[in-house]
Order: structure tokens, then sequence, then C-alpha cells
């Protein structure tokens, strides 16, 4: 009697979080709702006496995995949220008909199937003291081939990442003797003076301040003010908010600029890439810009 | 004596030594390869003399297995029919050489405003590719067994495409394009047609001769029949499949022109009269009223469209596609008289619309442009070239006394002697060419010398030689046609009991008096 | 009782099905990509369940190991994506078209 | 009905070598044409000379046939297997083909010399010569030839020479186009022959004359013969013009006047006449075809005489007379044996007559510096004396004046028609008046009335290489009839060759030979000519046509046969040649272009599928899934 109380339960729960993956706008939100199907299933599977499974499936699969989406999603940036407007033109139509067409035929399949009473694991189970055990020597006997593929699977799936997500080094690694003269062949030989004895502030979104008293442009962080004018919390400080805005259409402008990502890499254009940031380098004073703190190899059009 | 072997190799070393001249010895190369032509003439002659008419039908046979498993065989033999057409390849390969000596060259001698566009090869591949084509020629008349013949019919395609495409008038690439994939389509059905024929024949070989008879269940000899005649009635231009003929023969140079119509386009009804009469009997006289029709279509359609057109070229294509309305009608009219009427049709056609294409070829040589329009009184510029293109023109409406009269007769009379209205019909043709061609010659021949026309030279010593030779075979064919007669009637004999096809008698008992006296 | 986590394995194929056609977002079909695996496992479980034998945990474990292989690779690509092209969305990468 | 002798193979003696006849003008021809520049300057007594030779042989070949006994004058001499197995080629000596070949070469030599002198200023003059000879020597492989192959290898031989001829002066746009209506109208004829030789053939099984004999013929049915009669006289109306081939008669007046007088009066045009006559056995056994041979014949002789009043042109109007006398020679042809012997003994005498006036109008033409207007004639008489008084002895013959040759050839003919069929008897005595008429016309507006010359004529006589022809085919046309008719001479010779007429067939013999139908005829011809002398001998002749009635018009435009021509043949035929290269361009190869556009236009549509997004092909995979499971559903559970 449990079990439907449960599968009902975990039924209803894992299809709201599904229906919630697929609808919520933001990235995130749905992946914290695969986590909740995944870890209902995971009971499921514990229902279905399959305790192995669901350990599996708790620590491996969601507690990996899932991880590892999150990883890549704070990488591509958590709050790109896309729209619900469909842009290819009756796709939306046809993949609701497609899905539920193709559901309707699954479960009318299953539908007209007459199961006979589940035999439960018990008679396999018998002979070898538990669901692991039984489930090990399963594995190590019949299916030892099959592991030792899927094991050599899992080695090259790790190369392959490694493989794609690395980019090649094209110049020797800039030595320190490299920085420190690109540094003073540079317009700002000396590293940006800190916020100053006077200075109210030493938060990263507050700008510093010249000896003269005017706003250092180059200590603006561009990301935190995009990100408040995106939210509209513009400094009180008119003539503050007047240069932030001043120096986010340079940015925007910049930006603006066909990204060269759109046009396939021209070894050309990579090697200038690296010349460029090395030596226009913009040293900022005490704050990191963007381009500063992202980790070397992060950086890329 | 490996005859046939030698015949085939000796072009194409011809050909490979041609080509491997240095980049701009194009003079050396034109005399090379009109010696090899020559020694492959001075070879089929000796050939020919040594053949024997009424000996057995199949000599200087040799036979080799090619393919054991599939058991294809390189087997090549010759009867009167293929000795004759082979003879006919060599004489017209040589003057076909010495005609285009500088059609290979463009146009970029000629300072009139010429349709004649520069080629994109050199003149050395153009000879090359005439010995190569020569080649086939000679294995595609001679090949006995049927896979060996199929490839042959297919490989000739490719020097004659490159020929067009890159030798050719304005539209060459499409005429080129247009003409192979219209014979490849046919050949393809003719494979699967061969294919079939080895598979339900179970004799585990592609040898012709092992093949007559083979196939007994009309059904199957009807479709078999069908895949090899659409084949052949794309390759001579049977009325519906026609129209790659007359792009491809006015955009390609004249030389090979004169080789697509003259000698490509037999292999067409060679094919028929040879696989599909002796290979499938009952399936040809159930199909035989059908291809009359088509040929009688053929010849009037032709002939009226051909009286219609302004361009020389393509009027002598259309011509020579009522001409092979006429060839068809006598195949299949299946009587004595006819078939060898076909067959020597084969021949004289080669030679009268060989003379007239090259003749255009002269005339477009001079002014350029192959338009009709274009000309105007070039006899009393030029008599001797105008001479020489009347006597073509004349053979080619059939006047007697010329060579296509006896075989024109002969396809006529043996086809009236079975079917009375198409060869009336058939006949109207004759008036009909005579009004094409004299209407051509006085266009471009008669009347006061036009413009353009006024700065022609006769023909020089080199065309005479080229001009002289057909003109003499013309003539003497059309006074004494006996010799070439006597070699293939008794071919033709075989063809028609393999056909299973007798004679009809005449009515009355002239016949049997002159029958026993004979 | 075999029937229902049928169906319920049917219904969230599907819902992951129609999620991987409707949304633009790599990751976002790439996790419903993972939620039909998710469905097909549950399928297999039941069946083990309901023939009494092993085979069906057993090909899910396998399931489990090809999909992580499958998400590692399939986030690489991602990110390489998203380094060069600034944007995560699936409609973006259309170049290999008519 | 004695039916023609046997025909025996022949060798030895000259008639043995008979085919030097054909041999020496085709030697001449082929050295003439293939000569090129060098033979220009004795290129023409070279053409002279060989047509000599073939005279002599001719005449030597007569006489060895004269001494043999009348059953034994049909000789065959075989030469070479034409076509194995079908025909062999060889020539038959007897008295119908020597008669002819005396004709040919003899006319044929005297137009030979004249031409010498016609064509002396024209520097193609040995292609002239190369033609003539050519003409000769296909005209001789007709008439000698012994099947019907050889007949017609002659026959379309002597075609081209006449589109040669005619088109001689090719740079003249109008006679390009009269020779090739020539050729083509004549290809009209041979088509019906060739369709004539197809049914012998396919009948008899043999094509030479020695098989085809009265007995053999009589085994086929009368429809089939009935066939081949006709077919053969389409051929023959093709050519020697007859309705409703008679358009290029006229026109070929367009080649110099020799030719006219040898081809278009003399031999080529009697073509049709020796077909229908050597023929005789199939047209025997049908009479209805020899019944429409009779019915062309007269109506091409009334349409000949209209023609001929109305014409102008000398030379037009010689062709229009021409016609109508050939009519008569087929009329005479039809009669069957009775009229054989008037009918090739009218062929002969008028090819006399004939080729004498058409020289004479050449020699006019020749002093008039090629003006043929008569109207631009008059008082010639004492200027040209001898062309005059040959011209008015051929006008005398032609007429049928009493005792010329003339008078007894064309009164036979008509006297056996009327004894044949009233009808067509006075029709053919309507045809000799208008005869009288228009032949008496133009004597009387060339030779006699005022002068009414262009200002630029001086005429002189044509010097004496011109004349002595005429002198001899005068001499001929006076008493050439009278030697052939009386006493039935040139019957018996011809007997073994075309057989003797029962003599119920024969008009009984009248009182010093003049029945009714002869008086009749003289006096229609007296009163035409006497009209004519009114209207044109002394009355004054205006220089220019003066508007005409209608009969006149009609006549002008040869009774509108060219427009016939035109209405029926000419302008549908390029209407179908129009439509045909349109379908040809537009139907077949539209139909082929077509194909081939269309895959290039649906491959087109198709790639559009491929929208680059992953999501529409994720689409399309879910829709297959979604059919193989209902696929399987269905499988399942049916």
């Amino acid at each position: 009697m449990g079990e439907t109380i449960t599968f009902w339960v975990l039924a209803v729960v894992s299809v709201a979080a599904a229906l919630g993956l697929v609808f919520s706008r933001k990235a995130v939100y749905s992946a914290l709702m695969l986590g909740v199907v995944m870890l209902s299933l995971a009971v499921l599977y514990a229902v279905q006496d399959a305790p192995f499974l669901a350990a599996v499936q708790i620590i491996v699969y969601t507690g990996a995995v899932m991880m590892l989406f999150l990883f890549v999603l704070m990488l591509v940036g958590v709050d790109s949220a896309d729209s619900l407007v469909e842009t290819i033109r009756g796709q939306r139509f046809w993949a609701i008909v497609a899905g539920l067409g193709f559901g309707l035929l699954l479960a009318l399949a299953v539908g007209n199937v007459a199961f006979s009473p589940a035999a439960g694991m018990g008679r396999a189970v018998s002979g070898r003291d538990g669901n692991v055990p039984a489930l090990a020597e399963e594995i190590f006997t019949r299916h030892v081939f099959a592991f030792e593929v899927t094991s050599a699977l899992l080695i090259t799936a790790a190369l392959g990442a490694m493989v794609l997500a690395h980019r090649e080094r094209v110049r020797p690694k800039a030595t320190q003797r490299d920085l420190a003269r690109t540094r003073f062949a540079g317009p700002q030989p000396s590293p940006l003076p800190g916020p100053g004895t006077y200075a109210l502030h030493n938060a990263i979104d507050m700008p510093a301040l010249l000896p003269d008293g005017t706003v250092a442009v180059t200590s603006i962080n561009r990301v935190l003010a995009r990100h408040e004018m995106e939210e509209g919390y513009a400094p009180t400080d008119p003539e503050k908010a007047a240069l932030i805005k001043q120096v986010l259409e340079k940015d925007a402008a910049r930006d603006a600029a066909p990204v060269e990502g759109d046009k396939p890499i021209q070894v050309k254009d990579a090697l200038q890439d690296e010349g460029e940031l090395r030596d226009e380098g913009e040293p900022q004073a005490g704050t990191t810009s963007r381009k500063e703190n992202a980790p070397q190899e992060e950086d890329g059009k | 004596m490996p005859w046939l072997s030698i015949l085939m190799a000796v072009p194409v070393l011809g050909a490979v030594g041609v080509a491997l001249l240095p980049k701009g010895s194009d003079k050396l190369a034109k005399q090379l390869a009109l010696a090899v032509s020559l020694v492959v003439l001075a070879l089929t002659v000796a050939m020919a003399v040594q053949f024997s008419p009424d000996g057995n039908r199949f000599q200087f046979e040799e036979k080799y297995a090619w393919i054991p498993s599939f058991g294809v065989h390189y087997g090549v033999a010759v009867d009167g029919i293929a000795l004759v057409l082979i003879a006919l390849s060599a004489v017209l390969v040589p003057i076909v050489i010495l005609a285009s000596w500088h059609d290979a060259e463009g146009a970029t001698r000629l300072d009139l405003k010429s349709e004649v566009v520069p080629p994109k090869r050199s003149a050395k591949t153009y000879f090359a590719l005439l010995l190569v084509l020569e080649a086939m020629m000679i294995g595609v008349f001679a090949a006995t067994d049927i896979f060996l013949f199929y490839v042959f019919f297919e490989a000739m395609l490719i020097p004659m495409y490159f020929m067009i495409g890159s030798y050719g008038g304005v539209q060459r690439s499409y005429a080129a394009v247009k003409f192979l994939l219209y014979s490849l389509f046919g050949g393809l059905l003719m494979l699967v047609a061969v294919i079939a024929l080895y598979v339900v024949a179970e004799k585990d070989t592609f040898m012709f001769p092992e093949l007559i008879g083979a196939i007994q269940d009309p059904t199957t000899q009807k479709w078999l029949f069908a895949g090899f005649f659409i084949a052949f009635a794309i390759k001579a231009p049977l009325w519906p499949f026609h129209t790659w003929l007359p792009d491809a023969a006015a955009q390609a140079p004249a030389g090979a022109a004169v080789l697509l119509v003259g000698v490509l386009d037999k292999v067409g009804t060679y094919g028929m009269l040879r696989f599909c009469l002796e290979l499938f009997p009952e399936a040809s006289k159930f199909f035989t009223p059908l291809v009359i029709v088509l040929s009688v279509v053929g010849i009037v359609y032709g002939a009226i469209v051909a009286i219609g057109q302004t361009d020389m070229k393509r009027l002598i294509a259309y011509t020579s596609i009522s001409h092979f309305g006429f060839i068809a009608m006598g195949v299949f009219a299946m009587t004595q008289n006819a078939q060898s009427g076909a067959t020597l049709y084969m021949v004289n056609h080669g030679f009268s619309t060989g003379a007239l294409f090259l003749l255009a070829g002269f005339l477009i040589y001079r002014r350029g442009s192959a338009r009709i329009a274009d000309y105007g009184g070039v006899q009393s510029v030029a008599p001797l070239l105008a001479g020489a293109f009347l006597i073509a023109g004349l053979s080619g409406l059939s006047l007697p006394g010329l060579s296509s009269f006896v075989s024109e007769f002969m396809v006529l009379i043996g086809t009236y002697e079975r079917y009375a209205v198409p060869a009336i019909i058939g006949a109207t043709g004759v008036i009909l060419a005579a009004v094409y061609i004299l209407w051509m010659y006085k266009r471009t021949m008669n009347g006061p010398t036009a413009e353009a026309v006024k700065g022609f030279t006769d023909l020089d010593g080199r065309e005479k030689w080229v001009v002289a030779p057909l003109i003499a075979v013309i003539i003497a064919l059309g006074f004494f046609p006996k010799p070439v007669l006597d070699v293939i009637n008794p071919a033709v004999d075989q063809t028609l009991t393999n056909a299973q096809v007798t004679d009809k008698q005449p009515v009355s008992t002239v016949a049997e008096k002159k029958g026993a006296g004979q | 009782m075999t029937t229902h986590y049928l169906v319920l394995s049917a219904l969230l194929f599907a819902i992951g099905g129609v999620g991987v056609l409707l949304r633009r977002n790599a990751i976002v079909v790439f996790m419903c990509v993972e939620l039909m695996l998710n469905a097909c496992n549950l399928a297999f479980v039941t069946f083990a369940r309901q023939h009494g034998n092993l085979d069906g945990q057993l090909i899910a474990f396998f399931v489990m190991v090809v999909a992580a292989a499958e998400v590692v690779i399939g986030l690489a690509i991602i990110v390489m994506i998203f380094r060069t092209r600034r944007s995560a969305s699936v409609d973006n990468a259309n170049l290999l078209k008519y | 009905m004695q039916s023609p002798a046997e025909i025996v193979s022949h060798a030895g003696g000259v008639t043995g070598v008979s085919w030097l006849m054909i041999a020496l003008p085709l030697f001449g021809a082929a050295v003439l044409l293939l000569g090129g520049r060098r033979t220009n300057a004795w290129g023409h007594f070279f053409g002279v000379a060989m047509s000599l030779g073939a005279f002599a042989v001719a005449v030597v070949t007569f006489v060895e046939l004269l001494g043999l006994q009348p059953e034994q004058r049909r000789r065959d001499i075989g030469l070479f297997e034409f076509i194995p197995g079908m025909v062999d080629l060889g020539m038959l000596i007897d008295p119908l083909s020597i008669s002819f070949a005396l004709l040919i070469t003899g006319v044929g030599s005297l137009i030979h010399i004249y031409s010498v002198g016609y064509m002396s200023h024209d520097r193609d003059r040995r292609r002239f010569f190369a033609y003539l000879n050519l003409f000769v020597a296909a005209m001789l492989l007709l008439v000698l030839s012994d099947n019907y192959i050889g007949l017609f290898i002659g026959w379309e031989g002597v075609g081209l020479a006449s589109y040669l001829l005619i088109g001689f002066w090719q740079h003249k746009p109008s006679a390009a186009t009269a020779a090739q209506k020539a050729f083509i109208v004549n290809r009209v004829g041979d088509f019906g022959l060739l369709i004539g030789i197809f049914t012998i053939w396919t009948t008899f099984g043999s094509l030479a004359f020695a098989d085809l004999t009265h007995e053999v013929a009589g085994q086929a049915s009368e429809g089939t013969l009935t066939a081949i009669g006709l077919l053969l006289l389409l051929g023959a109306c093709g050519k020697s013009a007859q309705l409703p081939l008679q358009s290029w008669l006229l026109d070929a007046m367009e080649g110099p006047t020799p030719v006219s007088a040898l081809i278009h009066a003399a031999t080529m045009v009697t073509a049709g006449v020796y077909l229908v006559v050597r023929s005789g056995a199939f047209f025997e056994a049908a009479p209805t075809a020899q019944l429409v041979v009779t019915i062309v014949g007269v109506a091409t002789l009334l349409a000949g005489a209209i023609i001929g009043c109305a014409k102008d042109d000398i030379k037009k109007g010689l062709a229009g007379s021409t016609m109508s006398q050939i009519g008569y020679m087929m009329l005479g042809a039809g009669l069957g044996p009775a009229g054989y012997a008037f009918a090739i003994g009218h062929l002969i005498t008028h090819g006399f007559f004939k080729a004498n006036m058409f020289l004479g109008a050449g020699s006019v033409m020749h002093a008039m510096n090629d003006e043929v207007d008569m109207r631009r004639y008059g008082a010639l008489f004492p200027v040209m004396k001898i062309t005059a008084v040959t011209f008015i002895v051929g006008y005398l013959a032609i007429i049928g004046f009493p005792l010329l040759s003339g008078y007894y050839t064309k009164e036979g003919i008509i006297e056996t028609a009327m004894h044949h069929n009233q009808i067509l008897g006075w029709l053919a005595v309507l045809g000799a008046g208008l005869t009288g008429f228009y032949m008496s016309r133009m004597v009387f507006m060339t030779f006699f009335g005022k002068k009414r010359w262009a200002d630029d004529a001086h005429p002189h006589e044509s010097p004496a290489v011109m004349t002595w022809p005429l002198i001899i085919l005068a001499i001929g046309s006076i008493g050439l009839g009278a030697f052939l008719v009386l006493g039935n001479r040139f019957m018996n010779f011809l007997s073994p060759a075309v057989g003797l007429p029962q003599p119920a067939d024969m008009p009984e013999p009248h009182v010093f030979g003049v029945g009714t139908a002869a008086l009749a005829t003289l006096a229609l011809v007296a009163a035409g000519a006497a009209f004519a002398w009114f209207r044109y001998g002394a009355a004054e002749v205006p220089a220019v046509a003066p508007r005409a009635s209608f009969l006149t018009t009609f006549a002008r435009r040869d009774l509108y046969g060219d427009a016939l021509n035109e209405a029926l043949l000419m302008r549908p035929g390029q209407w179908l040649t129009r439509i045909a290269v349109f379908f040809d361009n537009r139907g077949v190869d539209g139909l082929v272009n077509g194909l081939a556009a269309g895959i290039g236009g649906t491959s087109g549509r198709l790639r559009r599928v491929q929208t680059g997004f992953v999501r529409s092909y994720a689409l399309s995979i879910l829709f297959g899934a979604a059919a193989v499971v209902g696929a399987l559903l269905y499988v399942g559970n049916i």
C-alpha cells in the first residue's frame, strides 16, 4: 500500500518538476527542477527494490552530473535567461503535437498490455545475499567485457573534454620579464593607486577619485556598472552617473562591433588578440577590470 | 594473325604517341595522326581482302576469357556487316583528320565576326581523341561478346564528349552534356537488359553466337528487346529521341560531326540489326509495326524540319535523322533486299553525309558562321567547292548513279514487299530530300555573290585530297555496288534465318521461271 | 503497478522531448535530454522488477555511465561554442544549412 | 494483236559495243568537268566530237539492226550485275530504242554544233558542253536500258542534266529558282515511277523488259495493272510536263536556247511517251489506264495550245506548243498499238521541226541581243533570210501543212483517235486549229508586219555554224513525215518492238489518204491562220501588251497552274515546316529541357528543408520516432 502512495506523490512531483524544467525562464531554475526529478526517480528506484541504482542515481547522477551542469551554467552566465518567444515558424505547435502524439502512442502501447503481477526481485537476489553483490556478480561475470568498454568510454570522454576545452598556447607563456617590459612600455607603468586614506568606500563598485577629486575613469568596474544600469539603480551622484553612462556607451559601441566569434577565428586574429590583450593591458587602479581578473585561459573573444 | 586486335591497338598507340608529343608541336601531331590512320586503313584493306564472303559467318575470330567468373570474353570477330562498317570508319578517319587540319585551332585565324569559339584544349589532344575514337569504333563493330560490345558502346561517348565539349561552337557544353546524358540513359537501359539476358539465358557466357535463340519465352524477349531497342533508338536517333543530334552535330567541329553522324550513330542501327533481331526474334516481330511507324515518322518529320532550318549543320543533322528513319525501316522490314539495303545505306550515308559535313566545315572555315543566310553565290567565286557540295548534296537526296540511291532503292523496295504504305510514305521522303538539299544549295551557292563571300578561296590542295576520295567512292558505289553487296548479303541471310523470317515471294510465275533459271 | 510506472516514464520522456524541441538555450536542451535518459532508466528498472531478473538494473547502470560520458562531452562543446560565439543559443549555430 | 518479238541476247558486231553510245558522251562530260581551265580552248569541239561519235555508233547499230530479220531485231547486251539477286544492267537494242537513239544523237549533235556558235561569248562554255554531253549520255541510258532500274537511273540523270542546264546562268536568281522547280516537280513524277517499279517488282519478281512480256502481264490482276499504269503515267507526266505536273516547263525557258531546243523540245520531254510505249504490256492489259493516258494527252494538248496563244515571249510560246504537241503524242500512245507508230513518228518529226524553230528563235534572240518579247520584233524576214525560211518550214510542218512531215504524223494520230473515240478525235482537231492560230501569230509577229525593234537593235543573220544546223533540221522536217508514215513503213519497223494492232483498230484508208477528219483539221488550221493574219499580220501590233480579256489573262498566267501549286502545296508546305520546326524546338526539345529544369527546380526547393536549426531536425526525428512506434503498434495488433 505504501508503494502506491509514494508512487503517486512522486509521480506528480516529478511530472511537475519536468514541466518546470521545460518552461522555466532561468536556466538555473530548470537545473534545480531536473535535480528534483532525479531525486524522485531515485526514490522510485529504491521502491522498486533497486537500492544500488537509487544510491548511484543520487550520488553519481544527481551529485556529479547535475553539478557539472550548474558549473557550466555559471561559466556561461547564470543570468542568461532566454525569452520564450519562439523564433522558428510553426516549431512550437508541431513540437507539442509531436511530443503529445509520441507520449500518447507510448501510453497507448503500454496501456493495452496486460502485465502479470511483478515477479519482484526476490528470486534473482536470493542466492546472492542482497542486490549489490548480485549486481556485482552479474557485472563482473557475464558483462565484464561491457564493463571494460564503458571504462574505456569514460576515459575517452574525459580526454575529449580536455581536448575540446583546451586552447593551444600559440606563443610562449609571458614570463615575468615580458610582463614587466609591457607594463613599463604601456600608458600606465605604475599599478593603479589604492583607494587612498581619505576614500569613503573601498567597495568594488565605487569608482576611485583622482587627487583633484574627479572620478578615475579606469577604475569603473564595467560588469557591475552594466549590471546596475540594467537593474536600473543609477548612482545618486549625477556627475558619476553621467560618467558611467558614457563609459558604458563606449563599451557597448565596442561590443556592438561584430563579435569576432561569428566569423571563424583566423589564426592571425587569435594571435593579434593575444598580443592586444597583453600590450594594451589597461592597468587598473586597485579595482580589477573584467578583463584582468578573468583567468588567463578563459579570456577569448 | 589477330587482325582485329591489331586494328584496335594501332590507333590507341598512335593516340598515346600523339598525346605525348611536346606542347607546341601541333603540326607534327597532325602528321603523325594522319600516318597512323593511314596505317589502320591499310591494315583494314589487307584484312578485307582476306575476308571470304561465302566462308563461315564470323571470321578473324579471337576469343580470350576476360572475366571468367561471369563468362565475359574478349570475343572479337567480324561478319559481312561488321566488316563493311569497320571499313567505313577506317576510310572516314584519315579523311576527317585531313579535313580538320585547322578545325582544332578555333577562330583565332578569322577576322570575320565568327560564331566559332576558340577551343579549350590544344590541337594535339583533338587528334589524340580522334584516334582513340577510331579504336573504339572498330572495337564496337568487332565485338561479338555482348558485354564487350556494351563496354565499347559506352566508352565511345567519352572521346566524342570531349571533342564536342572542348572544340565546339558557341553552345558546345550544352550540346556535349545533352549528347552524353541521352546516350548514357540509353546505355543504362541496355546494361540492365544485358545483365538480365545473361541471367535468364543461364548459358554462363556473354558470347553472342551462343546466346542466339537462348531466350524462348516471349514476354522476357519483349522486355529485353525493349531494353536493347531504346538504347539503340537513342543512339541512331529514331524520331522521339532525336533532339540531341542537331545540337551535337551543329556545335561539334566538322570532323567530329562527321564521325558522330557517320559512324557513332550507325552503332544504333547495327545493334538493332545484329542484337535485337537475332536474339529476340518474336519480340522483334511483335514490335516491328511500332518501329516502322517511328521510322516513317522520322523520315517525314526529319525532312520537314530540315527544310525549315536556318543553320547549315543543323540542316544536315536533320537530314541524317531522316536517313536513319530509312535505315531503321529497312532493318525492321525483315526482307533480304531491305536489310542488305539498310546495311549498304549505313555505309553510303557515312560517305554522303560525311562529305556534306566536311564541305559545310570548309564553308564555315572560310566565312566563320554556319547560318545559311550569311552565304550567297559561292559558285561564281569557288566553283570547285560548289561543285563538290552539289555532288555531296545530290548523293544526299539519293540521285540514281550515286551511292545512296542503290541503298535507298533496296530499302524501299524491300519494305514495299512486306509493308506497302510505309514504303510509299517513305518514298515521299525522296521528294522532301530534293526540296531541302536544293533549297539550301540555291540559297548558299546560286544567285548574286554576297558581300562576305567575295573573299572566298576555292578548294586548296589539302581540301581537294579530302573531297576527291569521298566523291570517288560515292560515284563508284553508285555504279558498281556489287562487291560490297556480295559481302553484306551472306551476313544478312544469316540474320534473317536467325530471326526466323522468310522472304515474301512475288505473286506471279515469272519469279519461278527466273528463280529456276538462277 | 507496472503500467503506472511505464506511463510515468513515457510522460517524462515526452516532456523531455518537447523540452528539447522548444528551448533555445543549449544547456536546458541538454538537461531535457538527461530527463529523457532518466525516463528510460525508470522503464528499465520497472521491467527488471517485472521480469524478476537483474538485467534491467544492469542496463540502467550502463545507461548512467554512458549518460555521464555524454554530458562531459556535451558540456565541453557548449563551453567551446559559448567561448567563440558569446551565446549558448542553439539557433545561433545555424551556419551548416542550404 | 501480234505481240512483240522475243528478246534475244546478242554479242559481237558494233551492236555488241553499242554501250559506247552512252560511254562516249559520259567520258566527254567527265573530261570536260574534271579538266577544268586547261580544256577551255578545245573543250567545245571535244564535246561535239563525242556527240558525233555517239551518233556514228547509233547509225552503224541501226544499219546492223536493219540487216537482221524483223523477229530477230530485239537484241539484249548484258553489261554487269548491278544489284545481285535483283537486277543486271544491260542494253536493249530494238527498233523503238534505236529510233530514239538516232533522234537523240542526231538532233543532239546538231544542237552541239549550233551551241558552238551560240555560246561562243560565254566564259563557262566548257561547263555547258560538259552538261550537254552528260544529258545525251543520260538520255541514251534511259532509252537503251533493258530494265526499269537502268531506265530510272537515266530518268533522274536527265532530270539532273536539265537542272544543271536550266540553272546554267546560276547567278540569275530566276534561273536558279526555275532549275530547282524543274528538278523538284520532276522528282514528284519520279516518285510515281519509283512506286510503279516497286509494284512491278513485287507482282512480277523481275524488272527486266525481257521478262515482262504481254503473256506475263496478263496474269496479274486488273487492279494491279491499272495501278502500275497510273503510276507510270504519273512519272511520264512529271518528265513530259503533262497536266498536272506541267508548271516547270515554261519556267525552264530560263536556260540557254540550245538547252530548250534539245531538252525541252526534242528529247527529254518525250521520255514520258517512251515510257508509256515501252510499258505497252501493262497499258494494253489495263484499258482504264490507257483511257486516262488519252484524257491527260488531250487535256494537256488543249492547255498547251491556249497558253501558246497568249504568250508574248517567243520561247515561252514555243514551250507551250511543245506541251501541246506532246499532248498529241501522249494521246497517240494511249491508243494502244494502233497509235504507237504515229505517236513515235510524231515524236521524231516534232523533234526535228521544234528543234528547228527553237534554234531559229535562238538565232533571232542572238541577233536582237537576247530580246525575247515578240512585240519588239517584226519584219525580220528581209534581214535574216535563212533563219526566217527555216523557221517558216518548221511552222508549216507543225501546223500540219499538207505533204510536210507534221501533216502525216499528226493526221495519223487524229484519225486513229477519231476512230477510237469521237470526243477525243474532235478535241484533237480543235487543238490542231488552235495550233494553226498561235503558230501563225508567232510567225507574223516575228517576221512580217512593221518593225518594232528596240532602238539599239540592228539584227544580222547568224554565223554559218548556227544556220547550217537550221537548214539540216528544216530539210528533215519536210520529208521525214511522209517517209515514215506512207506505206506504214514506220509501223512495220516498230512492230517487233511494240507489236502490230488488230486490223479493226486501224482507221480504213481513205481515197488519196484524205478522210473527213483530215479535211476538218485543214479547214480549222486555215481558219486559225487567217484569223492570225488579220490580228497580227495585217493589223498594227502594239509594242506593249494591251489590257487583255479574261481568257487571255487566264492563258497568260499559264492557266493559273503556278498559282494553284502555290496555294495547294507551297503555302501549306511552308506553314507545315514552320510548325514542325517550332514543335521540334519547343515540343520534343522542350520536353527534354523541361525535364532537366524540373529536376533542378525540385532539388532547389528540397534544399530549403535544411534550415540549419538543430531544433527543426530534432522535430523531424521525433516525428520519425512517433511514426515508428505507430507502425509497430499497427503491425503489432493487426
